[in-house]
């Protein structure tokens, strides 16, 4: 995905900025949407280019969609995942068979991986050790035998992947490309 | 003109400071000029609330922000303080020059702030009139100091900063815990209502309180036994620093206390403190005089000796009379002549002979003739040499001491001054007598501060009058704490 | 002699007080005592917020039906915050001084950090 | 009492349960690795339960909805920066050289980064010196 | 077994000391109403400083004085660790960089956290917070940043300068309160102007406090920054 | 411009006149004129203050909030004067001896120190001055030798410190600084003794202390024989011929301000006052120590160092008495001491200069050489040794008498045996030096220049003058006693004839004999007598061989024996010991320092530890 | 708010069984692991604080923290894994 206008960058900066804003002041008072106005404008001058690559792209009405259906879908994996652990936390034997597995994804850009590494890291018993490249290196507590048996390296990799990144992938590879 | 534009004695120092760091790039030099201007103008200022408060014979009040006190903070420009804030400006204006040669190390933009802001520390510490805005002034002095012991990046630099923090740190806290008792029982931080207040609060809070403030104070006072981190300070810190250390940072901490412990003296266990105070005052002169003994660094000797006479400038404070502390307001001043021609001297001779050893000292007479007339004259002085102007003061303080009844404090002090004889007398010898050496030329800004300071030191121990009648002023703006009250324009919340 | 009543804040405060003062008169390790240093910096600040404390009232900010009387004692909130800011440059300061030191002494011990005595 | 209200106050209870549970595997679990997997995601769980249940605590109360824009503001803050401090710390832990649990099955980065250190090293043995030169 | 007594004596001592404070502090009961000058705050704050924060009127108003010391207080820290650790030439020392993790997850919050400390600083006068806090955070993101990319550095140039302009602000706000009001850092906005006293309660109140806060915001997060940038550096031997 | 300003300040001024122009020639006028400004003021002033209605004059000056009081009466008149004159001879002599421009300043400025000490009517003043003599005095030695004016400046400064605290006490007690009202103040006390016997004691203690450092006496004399040989010799005239007399004047302002309050609180023993008993032994004692030390010395400037201390022992010992006669002696022989010793000192000076030499060995037949010198050197060692019809004489004969009619035998004993003394150390300068074989480098010798021979002259025509005529002096001191004390001396006589209540001296009639006598010794001596040559080590030990290293002549070691004799008593030093406790003090110093300051910040806090330990306790407990 | 002491006492033994962590580590790691847990439950409860004085103004306090206690960790972390 090639780099967005300058324009675009500091527009959806400003956009996310401001709405921020508002979450923040939680208020509607002309005053401080003058006030948050003028802040978003100066720190999105200063910061757009940090802040994203594709710009107003990611106001696509598809990612946003996409993105608000996420939140559930997410949030219930993550309960399901405190679930898991409340259980090995709570079993008397302490059921774990903890490796470090490696993944792959097939997500491009940087957001849509912090995305995925913190999704996975927040649920059922898998924390993001690295990321390099398109490898993640993920810490899991209770690694399956399908995983733990697979013949070779790719295997392995397909297996892994197929547990821990692909159901967030659906998502996030619309939301960040 | 208006007395509240006193208040740009902080205000100049600061903006000074400030604007640093926008002609950062136009080298050393014009930074240093800078500075001699910025303390040039500061200077100016200060003699003209002098000659104000001196003139019309009231203190100014500066309040900050337009809230009467207690309400608001103010400062105090009263006798003392309009004389010592002078002193503070002349004594960095001074040293300014001093800058040129001594000092050498980047980023000097860097020092240039710290320089201007230690000026301002040291001119709050002594002007406010609030007890926790003494705090931060106090602060602003002992940080600033802090990184201008530190500032040659040496090791021992290093070394001496950090002892200086860590013993300061818990003065500081200790003096924090002190404000917060006494604030609990008082409700208030402005000085002039403790005052007030003093007598009504609960005794042992008030005990405790005045205790722990006046410990705090007592490490930057360079009281013995708080007073370890200073000997190491003074040889570390440069040389025009360590000549404004001795010359006023000491002695706004010690103004502080004595101003804290004058406007305290309703509390019950008053007296027992002044007699604390005056047994470690005592040990101060005794033990530093015995430091000095045989010092092979004479920058270090001349700081042991600067912490005795803070020590004698502290024993007249904790004398609790009207003598005591007229005497010790003329000693302090007397002192900050003295020891900035000392230190400027012997500093002149370090940047200009690489180092404060005594084996530098030999033959300096032939080699620096100017200067070596300088620290003889200085060293003179400390002595209490008659028409030399510590003669006086210390005359004060003796009898002062005497009158009181501590005649074994001031047996001590003398025993230790003999000391002090002893060691100013080998530098003198080393210096005239000893040792060889081609005349080295003398740089001639340098050496005309020399010679003001040594007619300054001459015209007092000849004609003390004025001088002696200026601290019998500045002692009852002290001492007298009833009037200090009534002078503070308080506005009526809770009283 | 009598047994001070205090409170668990004040109690807490003055813990914290001599804790940091422990550090620094036993720790051998500069840093160490430096950080007793800013324990004990913590503990000052506390009871000064302890102090202005009054039972049963707001933080002072007379907004959403909080009024003059309903809130504690802003002095001491103030003076904490001039004192934490204090505390910030004291702890940046030595901790730069201790860099230098290191790189010049090699060593954090203060047993062998006495190039300057007697 | 509202519905909000309780259900606000159910939430409170349900994150707080789940700060005790995260508290608790830090103490059970038997190496670093595997304290991070039952503490970072119950913490975090848990003060969503607490922040948001606070938010619909207080709308049912009658406070301001405000409330419950700025709760969110800060759980969504948690579930941004939660997951990277884990992250970061999980990293720390390998790149120390913490040893993985002696019950661990698998070490795949392991595995990669030896790989990756015996590829650097052929390669760079022959423009070794010509490299220093151009530094 | 030094180290034993050592030890114990320091108990000891500690000890008698903490009685002793205890006992002071006895003196002054917790949880009562001690006030005299903060009664006087609450009452009048809103009127005299157009602030509904009560501590933030306190700090850049009443008691503004010691501000510009605590700004001071900052500032010196700055210049100092600066002096300390200036060499002519310096490096980062990080061996390994940021993942893609952190890098990316800093990219994302340092705007919101720069928003966050403005919000902060331009509040004061209205919740809890303020310069200082502000800046704190503003700094945060430049930690961030310098956590995440090894290579980063502040624009150091800019941020002297901003640091010392800022500061000049402070005073000069001040000196135009001394000519204005004829008292230095008189709030001349809410007393002699009037500005806001329609809006207390809403943002634009409070008279200077938002000016002199955006200073210290500013200042503060630009100085919290340099004395990371100079921490993080060291000597490169050439 | 007061008058009694210009007198005081006119020495200083002219110091640092010469010492700024430092011009050869102009330097010297300057500073004789400077030197005699005094004197002749005093001399205009003679009239006012003595005679039969006697008038005082007073100049007060405020000076850092201190009214420093100045008076012309008798008593300070009469010590003025003395210093006065010392003072012009030392200028002239010292346009003689000394290049130095430095040697000027100090020299002059310890000039006015003196006379503002005799013109202070308060403790401040007193004080001030006697620092600026002390400093002044110090800087002179200071140039030549560091040891020597080390110890000096030790035991100066010690003194000076004593005096402090105890006019600090006496300030602390009475409220006053000025003489009148301390001296008011402390006899209201004698009888209330609000002051307590303990501090008067020590009050005592102390100025006794400070004056015995000036004064040289034993044991805190070890400071004056090397002070007084290590300078330039016109000074030494001054030095021990005046400045010391600030310190028997100290020990007379202790009778005049504290004599009564002393008498109740130390009371009497066997009809004598303690506080004066004290004094006189320690007179004494420094009469003969000083004494026997003076014999025994190689070095004529050593030699005449002890002999001044000795003499200054008189002066202790007549005011020890505590009787009226006593004074009487003691006062005269401040006057005598100051004209023959300062005379003594200009001789000497007048020998180095001319030949370089200082020890007895070197020495030999110069009477020929220098026969002015000679004959000053005559007159004042016919002083010193006591031989009428000198300035000497008559005082120490008035001492002696003071001595038997207060009934202190063991202390005119002193006197008899330190003349005895003194008689045995002049005979040998008069023979070593002028006499005997002359050393063939001193060929070339030539008299000594002449502004040294008027300085020479100021001092011996006052030798001879109240040699002859010691009612001249007596009379005064009567008039100073009166005012005083209001008391009459118990001397009778005219200007010639002293009657005491013991005995008579006709100085005339003693001067007519002895003149006869020396004119008939005189005729023989051209006509009769015939050099003999002899060799120089011509020794007077009949039989005993002559060896290197037990090789007595005149001219060397000629005391050994006594030496060895005295042994047991010799190798006590007070020099050593004090040298052995400085060594101690320093020793513990560096302890202290490096134990204090051990470098460790650990130690450093826990300092602060301690002292919050001990405030907590002072507060719990 | 009936349930203020159980939510008190859930938060402060999970906050006690930390604190056993931070003390008794083994590894650095461990520590810093309870830190971060700490200062997560320090958040949610200044939120708790919030709605128990009524005031909404502290919320925005305990978002400061989590910021401030998440960049302390970073920073703690990144110097663990190999220096700054
Ligand atoms: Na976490
Ligand atoms: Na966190």
């Amino acid at each position: 995905m090639e780099e967005a206008s300058r324009a675009s960058k500091f527009a959806y900066t400003f956009i996310v900025l401001f709405i921020l804003w508002l979450v923040v002041t939680a208020s509607l008072d002309s005053q401080e949407l003058i006030t948050g106005a003028v802040i978003a404008l100066i720190v999105a001058a200063l910061t757009h280019d940090v802040f994203t690559k594709a710009g107003l792209a990611n106001l696509h009405p598809k990612r946003v969609a996409y993105a608000i259906a996420y939140i559930p879908y997410f949030l219930w994996a993550m309960i399901m995942a405190n679930l898991d652990v409340a259980y090995r936390v709570l079993h008397p034997a302490r059921p774990i068979r903890p490796g470090i597995v490696k993944c792959k994804t097939v997500l491009n850009s940087d957001t849509g991986k912090l995305s995925l590494a913190n999704s996975i890291t927040l649920t059922p018993g898998t924390i993001t050790l690295d990321v390099d490249e398109d490898n993640y290196f993920i810490h899991w507590i209770w690694v399956p035998d399908e995983v733990l048996n697979a013949k070779d390296d790719s295997e392995h990799v397909e297996k892994a992947s197929e547990a821990i990144t692909r159901p967030f992938e659906k998502y996030l590879r619309v939301i960040f490309g | 003109m208006n007395g509240q534009y006193a208040s740009l004695l902080i205000a100049l120092p600061l903006l000074g400071a400030f604007f640093v760091p926008l002609i950062k790039g136009l080298g050393k030099k014009a930074i240093k000029t800078y500075v001699l201007i910025i303390t040039a103008i500061q200077t100016g200022i200060a003699a003209w609330v002098f000659q104000e408060v001196y003139s019309t014979g009231k203190p100014i009040i500066v309040i900050a922000g337009g809230w009467k006190p207690p309400v608001g903070i103010n400062l105090y420009l009263g006798y003392f303080a309009s004389l010592f804030v002078l002193i503070v400006a002349l004594a960095s204006f001074l040293m300014a020059v001093f800058n040129f040669k001594a000092i050498d190390v980047e980023p000097i933009d860097k020092y240039a702030m710290l320089f201007l802001l230690l000026m301002l520390g040291a001119t709050g510490m002594i002007a406010t009139g609030d007890i926790f805005n003494l705090f931060v002034f106090m602060e602003i002095t002992a940080i600033t100091a802090y990184a201008l012991t530190a500032y040659n990046k040496t090791g021992e630099a290093a070394e001496a900063s950090l002892k200086y923090m860590i013993l300061g740190g818990i003065g500081s806290s200790f003096f924090l815990i002190g404000v917060a008792l006494i604030y609990g029982a008082t409700g208030t931080l402005n000085m002039a209502q403790i005052a007030q207040l003093a007598g009504h609060i609960n005794p042992t809070v008030a005990q405790v309180g005045l205790a722990l403030i006046i410990f705090g104070l007592a490490v930057e006072a360079e009281l013995f036994p708080l007073n370890a981190w200073a000997p190491d300070a003074y040889q570390a810190a440069p040389h025009p620093v360590t000549a404004m250390f001795s010359a006023f940072v000491v002695k706004a901490g010690l103004y502080a206390m004595a101003r804290v412990l004058y406007l305290m003296s309703s509390v019950g266990t008053w007296h027992n403190v002044l007699r604390l105070l005056v047994v470690m005052a005592t040990l101060t002169v005794v033990v530093a005089e015995f430091s000095a003994l045989r010092q092979r660094n004479v920058k270090r000797m001349i700081a042991y000796s600067s912490i005795s006479q803070v020590g004698l400038i502290a024993l007249a404070f904790a004398l609790g009379t009207q003598a005591g502390v007229d005497a010790g307001v003329f000693q302090m001043v007397n002192h900050a002549i003295v020891k900035v021609l000392l230190f400027l001297g012997v500093g002149y001779v370090a940047v200009q002979l690489g180092g404060a050893e005594i084996e530098n000292f030999r033959g300096l007479g032939r080699r620096m003739p100017v200067t070596a007339f300088g620290i003889t004259v200085g060293a003179m002085a400390a002595v209490g040499i008659p028409l030399f102007n510590i003669f006086w003061s210390k005359l004060r303080i003796i009898l002062a001491t005497i009158e009181v009844g501590y005649t074994w404090a001031a047996f001590l002090v003398l025993a230790a001054s003999v000391v002090e004889a002893v060691y100013y007398f080998r530098l003198i010898h080393a210096i005239w007598f000893e040792g060889e050496g081609e005349r080295i030329s003398e740089s001639v800004p340098l050496m005309a501060i020399v010679v003001l300071l040594v007619v300054l030191v001459i015209a007092i121990g000849v004609y003390p009058n004025y001088l002696w009648s200026v601290s019998q002023k500045a002692g009852s703006d002290i001492f007298n704490v009833a009037q200090y009250i009534k002078n503070v324009p308080l506005m009526g919340v809770g009283a | 002699m009598s047994v001070p009543h205090i409170s668990a804040f004040y109690f807490g405060a003055i813990a914290l007080v001599l804790i940091g003062l422990y550090a620094i008169l036993v720790k051998k390790n500069i840093l160490k005592m430096l950080i007793g240093l800013s324990i004990m910096e913590t503990g000052v600040n506390l009871l000064l917020v302890s102090i202005g404390y009054i039972s049963g009232r707001s933080a002072p900010i007379l907004s959403e039906g909080i009024g003059p009387n309903q809130a504690v004692d802003p002095i001491p909130q103030a003076l904490v915050l001039t004192a934490i800011v204090i505390g910030v440059a004291t702890t940046a300061m030595a901790l730069s001084a201790v860099i230098v030191l290191y790189k010049r002494y090699g060593t954090l011990n203060i047993e062998e950090i006495r190039r300057l005595r007697g | 009492m509202s519905v909000l209200a309780i259900i606000g106050e159910v939430l409170v209870l349900i994150g707080t349960f789940f700060y005790f549970l995260s508290a608790l595997g830090l103490i059970r679990m038997p190496d670093v690795y595997n304290r991070m997997q039952t503490s970072t995601k119950s913490a975090t769980l848990g003060s969503l339960g607490v922040i948001v249940g606070v938010g619909i605590w207080a709308v049912g109360k009658g406070y301001s909805p405000a409330w419950i824009v700025q709760t969110i503001a800060v759980a969504g803050f948690l579930l941004l920066t939660n997951p990277i401090s884990a992250h970061a710390l999980i990293r720390a832990a390998y790149k120390r050289g913490i040893p993985l649990w002696h019950g661990s099955v698998v070490d795949k980065y392991g595995e990669h980064l030896a790989s990756k250190a015996q590829a650097e090293k052929a390669e760079g043995e022959t423009p070794e010196t010509s490299e220093e030169v151009s530094e | 077994m030094v180290s034993i007594l050592k030890r114990g004596l320091a108990i000891i001592t500690l000890l008698i000391i903490g009685y002793w404070l205890a006992q002071g502090l006895a003196g002054v009961p917790f949880g009562q109403d001690k006030m005299l000058v903060g009664q006087y705050y609450l009452d009048h704050v809103k009127e005299q400083t157009g602030s509904v924060n009560a501590v933030t009127a306190v700090v850049v108003n009443y008691r503004g004085f010691d501000t510009l010391g605590e700004v001071t207080v900052l500032f010196i820290a700055s210049t100092g660790v600066g002096a300390l650790l200036w060499e002519r030439k310096k490096r980062r020392t990080a061996k390994t960089e940021g993942s893609i993790v952190l890098t990316t997850g800093t990219r994302l919050l340092v705007p919101f956290v720069i928003l966050f400390g403005a919000y902060i600083f331009i509040h004061g006068h209205l919740t809890p917070g303020g310069g200082f806090p502000g800046g704190a955070t503003i700094a945060t993101a430049f930690l961030l940043l310098y956590m995440a990319f090894t290579m980063y550095e502040i624009p150091h140039k800019a941020f002297e300068k901003t640091e010392g302009l800022v500061g000049m602000g402070y005073v000069i706000v001040g000196l135009i309160g001394l000519a204005i009001g004829g008292y230095f850092l008189f709030d001349w906005i809410w007393q002699t102007w009037g500005w806001g006293h329609d809006n207390i309660g809403r943002l634009f109140s409070g008279g200077f406090i938002p000016i002199i806060y955006t200073i210290i915001g500013l200042k503060v997060g630009t100085e919290l920054s340099g004395i990371i940038d100079n921490m993080l550096k060291e000597e490169v031997s050439e | 411009m007061n008058e009694l300003m210009i007198m005081l300040f006119a020495p200083l001024v002219a110091g640092f006149i010469a010492w700024a122009l430092d011009i050869r020639g102009i330097r010297e006028i300057v500073g004789i004129l400077g030197a005699a400004v005094p004197l002749g003021i005093l001399a205009k002033y003679y009239s006012t203050i003595a005679g039969s209605n006697p008038e005082t004059v007073t100049h007060t000056i405020t000076i850092g909030g201190f009214k420093l009081l100045f008076q012309l009466n008798t008593i300070t008149w009469y010590f003025a004067a003395v210093a006065s004159l010392v003072g012009v001879a030392m200028a002239f002599g010292m346009a003689s001896t000394s290049r130095s421009s430095y040697e000027w300043l100090f020299a002059l400025m310890s000039y006015t120190g003196v006379l503002g000490v005799f013109l202070s009517q308060d403790f401040v003043g007193f004080f001030l001055f006697w620092e600026l003599m002390t400093f002044a005095s110090f800087m002179m030695v200071l140039k030549r030798n560091r040891h020597e004016s080390l110890k000096y400046f030790v035991l100066s400064v010690i003194g000076a410190y004593a005096m402090l605290i105890a006019i600090g006490i006496l300030y602390a007690k009475t409220g006053a600084l000025d003489f009148g009202a301390i001296r008011q103040a402390l006899y209201m006390d004698a009888m209330l003794g609000s002051m307590s016997k303990g501090l008067t004691a020590l009050v005592f203690l102390l100025f006794l202390t400070a004056f015995g450092v000036k004064a040289g006496a034993v044991p805190l004399h070890v400071w004056a024989p090397g002070a007084y040989s290590k300078v330039d010799q016109s000074y030494t005239t001054f030095f021990s011929g005046a400045l010391s007399k600030a310190g028997a004047y100290g020990f007379l302002l202790i009778y005049i301000l504290m004599g009564a309050k002393l008498y109740y609180a130390l009371g009497v023993w066997h009809g004598h006052l303690v506080f004066g008993y004290i004094i006189a032994w320690l007179g004494a004692i420094t009469v003969v120590v000083a004494g026997f030390l003076a014999v025994l010395q190689e070095d004529i400037r050593k030699l005449f160092a002890y002999s001044s201390i000795s003499q200054v022992g008189y002066i202790l010992l007549g005011l020890g008495i505590g009787t009226s006669l006593g004074f009487v002696g003691a006062l005269f022989h401040v006057l005598s001491h100051a004209v023959f010793k300062g005379l003594f000192w200009l001789v000497v000076a007048a020998l180095i200069l001319r030949t370089g030499k200082t020890k007895f060995e070197d020495f030999g037949g110069l009477a020929e050489k220098m026969p002015i010198t000679f004959a000053m050197a005559l007159i004042a060692v016919l002083s010193l040794a006591g031989i009428p019809p000198m300035a000497g004489f008559a005082s120490k004969w008035l001492l002696y008498e003071a001595a038997i009619s207060a009934h202190m035998p063991l202390v005119a004993g002193a006197i008899f045996l330190g003349s005895g003394l003194a008689f045995a150390y002049v005979v040998r300068f008069l023979y070593a030096v002028w006499f005997g074989q002359r050393p063939s480098d001193l060929e070339d010798v030539k008299e000594a220049p002449l502004p040294l021979l008027i300085g020479m002259a100021i001092l011996a025509i006052p030798n001879l003058v109240f040699g002859i005529a010691p009612g001249l002096v007596v009379k005064f001191i009567d008039d100073i006693m009166y005012s005083l004390f209001q008391i009459h001396i118990p001397v009778g006589g005219d200007y010639f004839k002293l009657v005491t209540p013991t005995g008579t001296y006709n100085a005339l009639l003693v001067t007519v004999i002895l003149t006869l006598g020396l004119a008939i010794a005189g005729l023989i001596f051209i006509y009769g007598a015939k050099a003999r040559k002899v060799p120089v080590t011509d020794t007077y030990q009949s039989g005993n061989p002559v060896t290197e290293d037990y090789n007595l002549s005149m001219r060397r070691n000629f005391y050994r024996p006594l030496a060895e004799a005295l042994d047991f008593w010799l190798k006590y030093s007070w020099d050593r010991f004090y040298e052995r406790l400085a060594g101690m003090f320093e020793d513990f110093a560096d302890s202290l320092r490096e134990g204090f300051y051990n470098g460790n910040v650990q130690s450093y806090a826990w300092y602060l530890a301690v002292v919050l330990l001990i405030l907590a306790l002072w507060g719990v407990l | 708010m009936i349930g203020i002491n159980i939510y008190l006492a859930l938060i402060a033994i999970a906050t006690l069984l930390s604190t056993y962590r931070v003390f008794r580590g083994p590894t650095t790691v461990d520590r810093l692991v309870a830190v971060d847990i700490m200062t997560t439950i320090t958040t949610g409860l200044m939120v708790l604080f919030a709605l128990y004085y009524g005031r909404m103004i502290y919320i925005s306090v305990a978002l400061v923290y989590a910021l401030l206690a998440f960049g302390g960790v970073i920073a703690f972390a990144r110097y663990l894994e190999g220096g700054l």
